[in-house]
């Protein structure tokens, strides 16, 4: 049973995975990290309760945590990015590029 | 039995929301099916017993954060017109799964071979007294670390919104 | 005593380094420059004085430095490095004597910083230390082509430095090998030259460290096939740069072959003995033929020069004891040579702003006195008795020809090689009449003429009597060469 | 004492030179008095102390030999040479008369070169050429005197470029030590196979006398041909004689002195001086003999044809210098150092006399174009007779007894041939030389031309010389000839001896006087009326005229493809090497463009390659764990 609760997790985190990678749009780029933290999480509690052991859960909720500033840091960063730009497409911001730094 | 039902309905709900937020073009749209996929979730931290997770899961994922997010979503005002449109994002999402494919295929490998297995519990694992106990003897210090990166997030949320206001002044 | 070599290397780059902390102005960078020259000229005489010829290395100074890898700073000096110590610590204050008017800043400290580097990699006898210096003196003179230099100066820059560089890596990968080996065999390690001396290779592993050397030096010289650096960064020099490129650094090469070449691989050069032969033969030829038709003259001296070190190598690998003392002698007799043409050369594009053989012509009309110092130094580059050029080349002959009659016949071409060029350049750039660019020129000033002196009566001395230099070094190199069994 | 003069002689010219010449250089200092006062006083200084050396010779026997070591010049494993003079009598006969007319040329030339704007520099680089000259002729060790041969040969390339405000001048003295130096490369290479045979016993002249018969004979002859090319080049036999013509150039002292007398007489007398090697191969010797026949007859056509006055004589220099090299080469050393020693008169006096006349006639050097002089100069005329008398070899001026002996000398060896090209040169030489003597002096003038005094300094130095090339000869006359070959006896060189009972000899003297004045009448008649330029309108004759075309074939095969192999070395530098570097270059900057595209900025192409990584690792993971099974 524990592998079948491993295996939704390995799948929600590709699925984050993916959205991450693919999409443009930054909401939904940050709720596909959310998406790979919380199949993190899920591990987690999976393996919790398979060992019998609160440490898993501690480190979930301490996750939980985590995600919760990582949503207020990214939030502000997103609002701020719009309010520069006009935009929340992902590739609009090419800073990091060679060619387009004055 | 009912609670491999329960499981099976949930994963659906699951899997589903993950699935519809990464594909859907709003924002909007993706943030509902991302409550729907939390929401799911918890249900099945519920069925881990974990009833404590349970409880923060859906006060903090669902109620805090993913309302944080329909809030800001709001309060930006996204138009369609400021959402990119993504001509190439069903090629993109096609190919980026067949990139991640093999290392999925890993992990349930890997998953399939854990020498684990589901035993019954004591009555206390799982909720808030069991976790806290915990939390309080072996998780102090770890605790206390999150709790001042939580404020550190805050400052920082409030910094960084403050200061992109005057970015291009 | 043992300090004195220490203060050799470092005073330079101490004057650098007290002129930046307080700011120095031109006069007084000019004064530290000389002052600090001068002293270390004062301390290798010293050091020439009390130098024995037949006690081998001598005045040795040994501190731990990086202990864990037995990394050390070594030096010490025999009479193969008190040669070129010599040349370097004459030829730098009349380099600083020529930069008189110099108005920027970071030529003085480069040029300072340049004189550590080079007198570093003379003494130096740890490996890792040798490889530090080596390095150091590069990249001031990357700094004076890249930002002091003229027509794709920067270009030039980064190729020498590219092309050395990729040479000395070769080297540096040699010397850790060797360290490493010397580690697997005595369990601690060391990079001095002693020990790694002392190693005994099996013949294939030292093919291959050798050729790492080898090419570092081989780019250094620089043998035909390696030497596309040469040629663009001598044209785009400024000439301190360009004199220490062609009297010191080149020298630098045929140092290290001499040194690391004979005192770590001497079995193993003679795989390399044959094709390095053949190398420098052609290069003698090649640059030679090459510099004819050379419209710019510092382009031409950097063939000549190129051809000169061909020269020299071959002399060098002929290993017996007259070529050995003759290309020792000619290291230094053309190290003055050449200073003194390129150093006339930066004098003619001082005073009418090209070195363009065409636009040249009829300066011994107008200027006598630079025609005199001009053509004394471009015959002693092509050998004339009564130059050390000559007495050099007469040895390398002899030698060339106890050690094979064909080699010797092309080692004495090296008598009609540089004439062919140096003559007509002569013609064209001192005789005819005037041009309108060198109607005006100026002759020598005063402190042009205490520069060109120096080198002038130096070079007629070690031509009238060359006996007087060459005891210095002529039992040291007769030991040297018992000892890897090529005397009596 | 002797050691002491020995020294002085060597070293005063060098001196005076190195005075002058500072004085020249960086001192406002152009008095002339003060430069011809040390010019001409140091040549009679040396001129003294070699008559002194020259007289003990006479005192004492053959042996005697003066030896005067400096120091040690160089000190290599076995090459141990000192810095050593030596004085024997050839040597001391050498500088005596080097000095002598060196002094009378320095007088000369004070008078030839007044008002020139060098007046310092000539007389610095004047006493420097002596120097170097008698510096060749003391040395008492081959390396030594290839120093002092090498630094004649800058002297003349210095005088020879004099007025170098002319290009072409420069050229010509670029020409003469360029060759010059070929010959020198065929002569170190000599003397380092001789140093390697023999200089570990010492490398002295005497060293190596005594020691010769130890070198390998398969050696010795190849030793004895690369010291001729040295030979070759200085005193310019075939095929290095191109630049002796263009060498006149310079101003008409240096000419006399450099290019007649003395200089060109250095290869002479360095194998008359290694006459114990050439003694041991005859065979080299007969090849010497045959280049410098060679060489006399082929000057002596082209000197035929020649309109320049000096050219004329430059040519006749060379003809005279292969009747040299027949001597030396075929074992008659005294008889060729004679011939040097006469030939040292007349034709410092022909080129004084040219010079003389050239200055009289405001520096025009065509003898066409000059005529009927016998009048206006007639000191000049005067000498030039004698002179040109002497060089045709007419009894009892000198040149007949040089020339006789040498000719002489190979009929009795046995070289007919050698013989019968000399009679024939001797023909050529009396007919172009009084064709010269006609032309400039007897024939009347098509133009008239003004002519200036010459100067007394100018003219008694040329009776001085008059003197000497009308009475030298008899030092050497022999027996036939009433002597006894003082000359001869006092030099004292390992002479082959061939007896000639005197009846052959006064058919052989008389048969080469009757054609020389055979040629003297061919020139009488052809131009004793009047003379015009010789036109190139047979095939043979512009030959001639265009002296053959050697310095077209040298041109075409040495200088042009010397030429156009530099732009092919450079083309193959900037082609094959750096073209290989540049694409290694471009190999690079692909690479970098490439992966510079990759790096655009967008975060989610950034996780795309993080992702790429990660998926191929699983790739990789997938295999390992699955390969086991």
């Amino acid at each position: 049973m524990p592998e079948y609760y491993l295996a939704l997790a390995a799948l929600l985190f590709c699925i984050g995975l993916v959205g991450a990678v693919s999409r443009r749009n930054l909401f939904v780029i940050y709720m596909s990290i959310e998406l790979m933290l919380n199949a993190i999480n899920l591990m987690l509690a999976t393996f919790a309760r398979a060992q019998n052991d609160h440490g898993g859960t501690v480190m979930a909720l301490l996750l939980i945590a985590v995600i919760a500033s990582e949503a207020a840091v990214f939030l502000s960063m997103i609002i701020t990015l719009f309010r520069t730009n006009r935009t929340i497409d992902a590739d609009f911001f090419t800073n990091l590029s060679q060619e387009q730094n004055p | 039995m009912i609670e491999q039902g329960i499981f099976w309905i949930l994963t659906l709900f699951l899997v589903g929301g993950s699935l519809g937020m990464i594909t859907s073009r709003h924002s909007v749209f993706a943030s509902a099916n991302f409550m729907l996929a939390m929401i799911a979730l918890s249900g099945i931290f519920a069925l881990l017993n974990q009833s404590f997770l349970f409880l923060a899961q859906i006060l903090v994922a669902v109620g805090a954060v993913i309302t944080l997010a329909l809030l800001v979503i709001v309060s930006v005002n996204i138009h369609q017109r400021y959402t990119p449109d993504e001509p190439n994002m069903r090629r993109w999402l096609a190919g980026v799964s067949l990139l991640v494919l093999p290392f999925f295929v890993l992990l349930i490998n890997t998953a399939g071979k854990m020498p684990i297995s589901f035993k019954d519990v004591p009555a206390e694992f799982g909720t808030v007294r069991g976790v806290g106990a915990t939390l309080f003897s072996d998780w102090v210090l770890p605790f206390e670390l999150v709790s001042i990166l939580l404020l550190v997030a805050m400052l920082a949320a409030i910094i960084i919104s403050r200061r992109g206001g005057d970015h291009d002044a | 005593m043992n300090m004195i070599l220490t203060l050799i290397i470092f005073i330079p780059i101490l004057g650098a380094l007290l002129g930046s902390l307080v700011r120095a102005s031109i006069p007084l960078l000019r004064l530290l420059a000389i002052v600090t020259s001068l002293f270390v000229l004062g301390l290798s005489w010293i050091l020439a004085w009390y130098f024995d010829p037949h006690a081998g290395m001598q005045f040795v100074h040994i501190a731990p430095w990086i202990q864990n890898y037995g990394i050390t700073y070594y030096v010490g000096v025999d009479a193969l490095s008190l040669v070129l110590l010599l040349m370097i610590t004459l030829i730098m204050p009349l380099l600083y004597l020529y930069m008189w008017r110099e108005k920027r800043h970071g030529y003085w400290y480069n040029m300072m910083a340049l004189q550590t580097g080079v007198l570093g990699a003379v003494l130096s006898l740890d490996l890792i230390l040798f490889y530090l210096f080596w390095e150091t003196m590069l990249l001031p003179v990357f700094i004076m082509i890249g930002r002091y230099g003229n027509t794709d100066n920067q270009y030039n820059a980064m190729r020498i430095v590219v092309m050395t560089i990729f040479g000395s890596m070769a080297m540096l990968f040699s010397m850790l090998y060797m360290g490493y080996l010397f580690f697997q065999s005595h369990g601690f390690w060391s990079f001095s030259y002693n020990d790694i001396a002392s190693l005994s290779l099996d013949p294939r592993t030292s093919i291959v460290v050798a050729a790492g050397f080898l090419l570092a030096f081989a780019i250094k010289i620089p043998l035909p096939l390696f030497h596309t650096w040469m040629a663009p960064a001598y044209g785009s020099s400024p000439t301190p740069a360009v004199v220490i490129l062609s009297s010191i650094m080149a020298k630098l090469g045929i140092y290290g072959i001499w040194r690391f070449g004979f005192g770590l691989f001497e079995s193993t050069l003679e795989y390399y003995v044959t094709p390095l032969i053949v190398f420098a033969l052609i290069g003698v030829i090649f640059y030679a033929i090459h510099a004819i038709m050379e419209p710019n003259l510092r382009r031409m001296f950097a063939y000549s020069s190129g051809s000169h070190l061909s020269l020299i190598l071959l002399g060098l690998m002929l290993e017996n004891v007259y070529t050995w003392n003759g290309s020792l002698y000619l290291v230094a007799t053309h190290a003055l040579a050449s200073a003194g043409i390129l150093i006339m050369i930066g004098m003619i594009y001082r005073r009418v702003r090209s070195i363009t053989i065409d636009d040249l012509g009829g300066i011994a009309q107008v200027a006598p006195r630079f025609a005199f110092f001009f053509s004394f130094f471009a015959l002693s580059i092509a050998g004339l008795p009564g130059t050390g050029g000559f007495v050099a080349e007469l040895l390398i002959i002899i030698g060339a020809f106890k050690y094979s009659m064909i080699v010797g016949v092309f080692a004495a071409l090296t008598m009609i090689a540089a004439i062919t060029f140096v003559f007509w350049m002569l013609q064209r750039t001192l005789f005819g009449a005037p041009s309108t660019v060198t109607a005006g020129f100026q002759d020598l000033g005063r402190i042009d003429l205490l520069i060109l002196t120096p080198l002038a009566l130096l070079l007629l001395l070690t031509g009238l009597a060359p006996s007087l230099f060459t005891q210095l070094f002529e039992p040291a190199l007769l030991e040297m060469l018992q000892a890897i069994g090529r005397y009596r | 004492m002797n050691q002491t003069l020995l020294l002085l002689i060597v070293i005063l010219p060098f001196a005076s030179a190195a005075i002058m010449g500072m004085a020249y250089l960086f001192t406002s200092l152009r008095d002339e008095r003060i430069y011809s006062f040390i010019g001409i006083a140091t040549p009679v200084a040396v001129t003294l102390f070699s008559l002194i050396l020259g007289v003990q010779m006479l005192s004492n026997d053959t042996t005697f030999v003066i030896h005067s070591t400096l120091f040690e010049w160089l000190h290599i494993g076995e090459f141990q040479i000192a810095f050593s003079l030596m004085a024997d009598r050839l040597s001391a006969v050498m500088i005596s008369f080097v000095s002598l007319i060196g002094t009378l040329i320095h007088i000369y030339a004070s008078g030839y070169m007044r008002d020139d704007i060098g007046y310092g520099k000539f007389f610095a680089y004047f006493n420097f050429f002596l120097g170097a000259m008698l510096l060749l002729v003391l040395a008492q060790n081959p390396i030594i005197m290839f120093i002092g041969w090498e630094l004649v040969g800058l002297a003349s390339y210095l005088l020879i470029g004099f007025y170098h405000q002319e290009s072409g001048n420069i050229t010509a003295a670029n020409k003469a030590f360029i060759v010059n130096r070929i010959g020198d490369f065929g002569f170190v290479i000599g003397l380092a196979l001789l140093f390697l045979a023999i200089g570990d016993k010492g490398f002295g002249f005497d060293a190596i006398r005594a020691h010769i018969s130890l070198v390998d004979p398969g050696l010795l002859a190849p030793i004895g041909i690369l010291l001729f090319v040295g030979a070759m080049g200085k005193s310019a036999q075939i095929p290095l004689y191109v630049w002796l013509p263009d060498a006149m150039a310079g101003p008409t002292p240096v000419s006399a002195l450099i290019h007649a007398a003395t200089m060109v007489t250095a290869g002479v007398y360095m194998v008359a001086r290694f006459d114990f090697l050439y003694e041991l191969i005859p065979s080299v010797g007969l090849f010497i003999a045959t280049i410098g026949i060679a060489s006399a007859l082929f000057a002596a056509i082209i000197a035929c044809m020649q309109s320049d006055i000096k050219k004329i004589l430059a040519y006749s220099t060379m003809s005279q210098l292969g009747y040299m090299f027949v001597a030396v080469g075929l074992g008659a050393y005294s008889a060729g150092i004679f011939h040097v020693f006469t030939h040292a008169f007349f034709k410092a006096l022909l080129f004084m006399g040219a010079g003389a006349v050239i200055i009289a006639l405001h520096h025009e050097q065509d003898i066409f174009k000059m005529g009927g002089l016998k009048t206006r100069l007639p000191l000049i005329f005067a000498t030039m007779l004698v002179a040109t008398l002497a060089i045709s070899g007419i009894p009892p001026f000198a040149g007949f007894f040089s020339k006789d002996a040498i000719l002489v000398h190979a009929f009795a060896g046995g070289h007919i041939y050698i013989w019968a090209i000399g009679v024939l040169t001797a023909f050529l030489t009396a007919y172009y030389m009084f064709r010269l003597f006609l032309i400039v002096f007897i024939t009347p003038a098509k133009t008239a031309h003004r002519t200036t005094e010459v100067g007394m300094s100018m003219k008694w130095p040329l009776a001085v010389l008059a003197t000497g090339s009308a009475l030298t000869g008899f030092l050497g006359a022999n027996e036939a000839y009433g002597g006894s070959n003082l000359f001869g006896t006092f030099i004292h060189l390992g002479d082959r001896v061939h007896h000639v009972d005197h009846s052959t000899e006064y058919l052989l003297g008389g048969l080469s006087v009757a054609v020389a004045l055979a040629g003297m009448m061919l020139a009488y008649l052809r131009f004793g009326k009047g003379a015009s330029e010789p036109k190139a309108d047979t095939p043979w004759r512009a030959l001639a005229i265009n002296k053959f075309y050697i310095d077209e074939i040298y041109n075409a095969l040495v200088v042009v493809p010397l030429r156009y192999l530099s732009i092919l070395f450079d083309r193959f530098d900037t082609l094959f090497v750096d073209g290989t570097i540049n694409l290694m270059l471009l190999g690079y900057r692909g690479a970098a463009d490439a992966f510079g595209t990759l790096q655009n900025g967008k975060v989610r192409y950034y996780a795309l390659y993080i992702l790429i990584g990660i998926s191929l690792l699983s790739l990789a993971m997938l295999r390992m764990t699955r390969s086991p099974l």
